[in-house]
């Protein structure tokens, strides 16, 4: 069991939702980010989603976008991200760590040396949005063959004829796309989110996260509530450093208190 | 790694979000396409509407001044001005057949996104087409056109302001309205089945050049060259040819202002494979990943990529990658226009260039054919600005 | 009063310095024109150059907006964008073969002046244009395409610097070098043989009209709707249909901002017949016979005579004579954007606005053709001020 | 024998060649014309060709072209140019008069109410520099019946066809068109209109009178001398009271002078 699998054990023992917080590595520097994933898990972060930044992040909304620009422009390569994991873990966090990064980082690096050094890094997954399970084969055997997770994403336009096929490969969890649109997309009704929980969870008894869109308090109380085991914020948390760009470091008390509730709505969970 | 591959290229890396869109548009395309139905209103419209067949002219006074028999393939008569109506046409008939409702693409010389609101005001869908700032500035008339016609233009500010960055958008924006909402590709690139509903709409260029060639010379062409950045006008071209191992094909990509990383579109010359919007392709990236921008005269081949079959086809030999440079292109622009009254569009005028610089690669019984893909109506203040300085 | 008459219109009324070119052109024609390598080349340049046969397109929506079947004759799709081209480049061959070195002509709209020099260079021929300063200025987009394709332009500032005095200069420039200089009429005005020459040039579009309406509805159509000032491309797709009784002709002129003496161009509706140019002809002119200036926002229709063959049509009752006014001309374009996908010139808009606003002239099952004579490139500027005011 | 056969036969018997002045008549007001008419004739010009404004003179240079428009402007009508004709004779001008217009101005007018005025006001005959002999039939017939000229021009490019249907309806003179251009080019070579000159000599006896471009006493001494039988002269006369419009009339001194070295020119004839 590694360090994922045993966090949704443990959260499951103590009844609460897991609660992933996004990160785009690098913005605006690399010392913030390191800061911002220290203070994201000390203030309710169960695990992170560690973004290398992607000249193209055709999945993400303005906020990821900037974050994203900002980060190339600052220097920062796929190499520091992975190095940066190396550096949480000699801090000293534990929480299970997710590399998220659009597939042409991995490709480009080789996919094979790519999960070498990210396992060695000491991540436990990696999730790619723009690699379907069409194409995930031989990408998926050789993450779990690395010993690390394919995170696979579940959007409310899958088929159920897919939802079956990505749920047979799903390993660690399942990403719920909750609405049709980009990070950072306002979550106005979340009855197909809901929809879309029951059907996975009808189907599967690997974890369920639910992302896009979550911002609230509240967001998190319904998913947990409706059967998520857990939910994904990102761009909500970019959203407050943004706009103290000049010295991002005075916004993470803000971020702290939002951590905090993000992970207040994950605990009531009741089953 | 499964459907739409072309060699090792193409694929279909998209957002699950996007995954049924296009499968279904798959699905769509393979029934709804071979029906007589379709065909007959498809061919039909881009004859009546079109203008097709297009010409294939011999371009006598051109021909002298290069030394060998040159004809052009004339999709500049095609009604907008360039072969992009060909697809367009073919993708809003097919989108309204599928009960879409709205049409969106991403332009960048303004000829993708003006066929696509002709089209779609032809099959009754609204049309909304993202396109970089920077193209909108220097493709103002096309913008004007776009406008007239009823499409809501989505300035692009992201990244450099140019194609890829509104490609990027348009995906984006699909994500959140794929049910009722066709991205109309507008060249050979992006995911599956995209690369290859495309080229199969604008493989009606090849069709008609075939039997053209075949009634005024008795026998296939020697040489096609083609400019390109996706590919499209240049597989529509190149597609009946491919198996005629003893036709040259050339893909002329856009040079830039030098081969220099910073100051070029070359992505032949220095891309290597990579995956973006959505597919496998030759790219110009750094050596991490990170697309490179792009850099040319002609905003039609500003994309850093080449589509799945034509990196393909020139990873194989099959076709030659070449490339002009802006100098090049904008002095070939002025031969055309002294020797056959034509101005061409500056992506056309890179197939021009390749053929009035490389006396090498063509012998004096050569029959060559360009595929003159546009006419340089949007380009006219920046060939002005160049023979006669800013005016 | 011998030759090139139409009824009462018509006439050589020149200086005698030119008579011998205009004999001298008339023998050419008669000679020249029907041999079968003019004919195979004429009609070679236009197929493979101009791309005809252009289309008749079946406008659907349109159709559906006007409540009756409206064909569009596509001219606009010919090589520069309007009908000028299929008297330009039978002119231009015929002063090829007549062994002349230069051309010259004038232009308002800048389509003939356009046309004229793409036939040139296509011939070998070097091209000198009038044109008049204002519609230098308010034509500047041709005017550019004119430039690059090595025109000479001449501006003309006499009078109101429009069409007219363009005209008048190019006469006065002939008779200085009429041996060496052909001058390429534009449209079927000026002294005989011109009127009669572009005629024939023309009906070309006719002669495929009248092919692809049998081909398409086994009928000949109820009416044909042509806009025009001089009237070549109304006679143009009138021509084999003058006698068939049956077919409706509607002529359709400037109108201008109002019917007004000072702002109009509605030579049918205040005008008499009158000398100018060189030929007889429906004419604005006060009472003493001094030409009035015309006014219309379409600078194709800015002449103030009607081309003799019209005026006689129109006087002996086989044509109807009709106008627009400008702001149902800028009104049609809009319509025809919105349901076709198509921005017609403004000159052409005014056949469009007829058949909008004339629903008495036509009935349910009319089959109506409109000639599409251009497309509005040229007046993209004018279009957006009128729809978005000054930017 | 009307005014201007008399005026040719005279100048014959004191071996003269004939000096027309062209005059557009109302630039830029009627007064100024009278005058100047009056001025050339005291100084030397022999006959009179006056011009009735057109508004678009596409035999005329742009000198004549601004006179016109000038003179339009300034409210002058064929009406009036007929009334000038009267005006002269009562101010006791003997000088032949020619009306020179544009075809549409008589037509417009009906070609016989036209010649009728004309005749009346006291004029010898009519120039149409755009009717040529083609369109002449019907009227220059009846110009010949209502008792005036219908004066004929004849050009470099006339082929000798057209030379000789041409002189067999000359009447008055022939107005022999010295260059291919408009009025007010400058004649640069006379070789052409020599040859001109010597080819309508050798087909007829009726006078041949040599104008466009003529200025200068050289010039006419040149015409002259080769057999014309006289010149016509302008533009020249415009071109100085042009440059003085404030006061035309102060130029009146200089082309009087102008005037009669023209008519020096035509003096020497030698035959
Ligand atoms: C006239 C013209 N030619 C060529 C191209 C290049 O596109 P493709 O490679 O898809 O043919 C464009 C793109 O806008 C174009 O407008
Ligand atoms: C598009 C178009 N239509 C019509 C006309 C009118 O000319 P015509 O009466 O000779 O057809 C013009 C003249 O420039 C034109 O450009």
């Amino acid at each position: 069991m590694d360090l994922l699998e045993m966090k949704f054990q443990d959260l499951r023992r103590r009844c609460e939702g897991a609660h992933m917080a996004h990160v785009y590595y690098g913005d605006p520097c690399e010392e913030f980010s390191l800061k911002l994933v220290e203070t994201l898990v000390e203030n309710g972060a169960d695990m992170i989603e560690l973004g290398i930044p992607f000249s193209d992040p055709i999945a993400d909304g303005p906020i990821f976008q900037a974050a994203c620009e900002r980060a190339l422009k600052a220097g920062v390569t796929p190499v520091k991200c992975i190095q940066a994991i190396r550096k949480l873990r000699s801090k000293g966090i534990q929480a299970p760590i997710i590399v998220t990064t659009y597939f042409n980082i991995p490709y480009v690096m080789g996919f094979t040396r790519f999960l070498e050094s990210i396992k060695e890094a000491g991540a436990q997954g990696i999730l790619i949005p723009d690699l379907p399970i069409e194409e995930a084969e031989p990408y998926g055997r050789m993450t779990i063959e690395k010993g690390l997770h394919m995170i696979l994403q579940i959007a409310p336009t899958t088929s159920k004829t897919r939802l079956k096929m990505i749920l047979e490969e799903a390993s660690g969890f399942v990403y719920l796309i909750s609405l049709e649109g980009v990070t950072g997309s306002r979550l106005k009704s979340t009855s197909t989110t809901l929809r879309l929980i029951r059907n996975v969870k009808a189907y599967t008894s690997v974890p369920a996260m639910v992302g896009f869109g979550i911002s609230k308090r509240e967001n998190a109380e319904t998913l947990i509530q409706a059967g998520a085991d857990g939910v994904v914020v990102g761009s909500a948390y970019a959203k407050i450093y943004m706009e103290k760009l000049d010295n991002p470091f005075e916004a993470l008390p803000e971020i702290a208190k939002q951590a905090y509730e993000i992970k207040l709505g994950c605990k009531n969970r009741s089953f | 790694m499964t459907k739409g591959r072309f060699g090792r290229y193409g694929g279909m890396y998209v957002s699950e979000i996007l995954m049924h869109a296009l499968l279904e548009l798959e699905e769509a395309f393979e029934r709804i396409y071979p029906t007589e139905e379709f065909q007959k209103e498809f061919h039909g419209l881009l004859r009546d509407y079109g203008g097709r067949p297009t010409p294939l002219y011999y371009a006598r006074n051109f021909s002298k001044h290069v030394g060998f028999k040159v004809y052009l393939k004339r999709e500049d008569l095609l009604c907008g001005g360039s072969h992009k109506l060909n697809n367009a046409l073919g993708q809003a008939l097919l989108a309204k057949k599928m009960g879409k409702r709205r049409l969106i693409t991403e332009t960048a010389a303004g000829q993708h996104g003006l066929a696509t609101v002709m089209a779609g005001n032809i099959c009754g869908l609204k049309t909304e087409i993202f396109m970089g700032v920077k193209d909108i500035e220097r493709q103002a008339s096309n913008v004007n056109k776009m406008k007239l016609l009823g499409a809501k233009i989505k300035p692009v500010k992201t990244g450099a302001g140019v194609l890829k960055d509104a490609v990027s958008e348009t995906l984006r924006e699909w994500a959140s309205c794929s049910r009722t909402t066709h991205y109309l590709m507008g060249s050979t690139v992006g995911p599956h089945p995209f690369p290859t509903i495309v080229a199969t709409f604008q493989s009606v260029i090849g069709q008609e050049l075939k039997q053209q060639i075949l009634e005024k010379e008795g026998r296939v062409p020697d040489a096609i060259v083609a400019c390109g950045s996706g590919g499209s006008n240049a597989l529509g071209a190149f597609k009946p040819f491919i198996e005629e191992k003893g036709v040259r094909l050339y893909f002329v990509e856009g040079g830039g202002e030098s081969l220099g990383a910073e100051n070029s579109a070359a992505a032949f010359q220095h891309g290597s494979p990579g995956v973006l919007h959505g597919s496998l392709m030759m790219l110009m990236q750094d050596r991490w990943g990170q697309i490179r921008p792009s850099k040319t005269r002609a905003a039609g081949l500003n994309y850093p990529g080449r589509g799945p079959e034509i990196s393909h086809l020139c990873e194989e030999g099959r076709v030659k990658p070449c490339y002009a440079l802006d100098r090049e292109v904008f002095e070939a622009v002025g031969v055309m226009c002294r020797t056959e009254g034509l101005i061409p569009a500056l992506e056309t005028a890179h197939a021009i260039a390749y053929v009035l610089n490389h006396p090498e690669e063509f012998s004096r019984d050569d029959i060559v054919v360009i595929n003159y893909s546009g006419r340089g109506d949007k380009d006219i203040e920046a060939i002005l600005r160049y023979y006669y300085g800013s005016s």
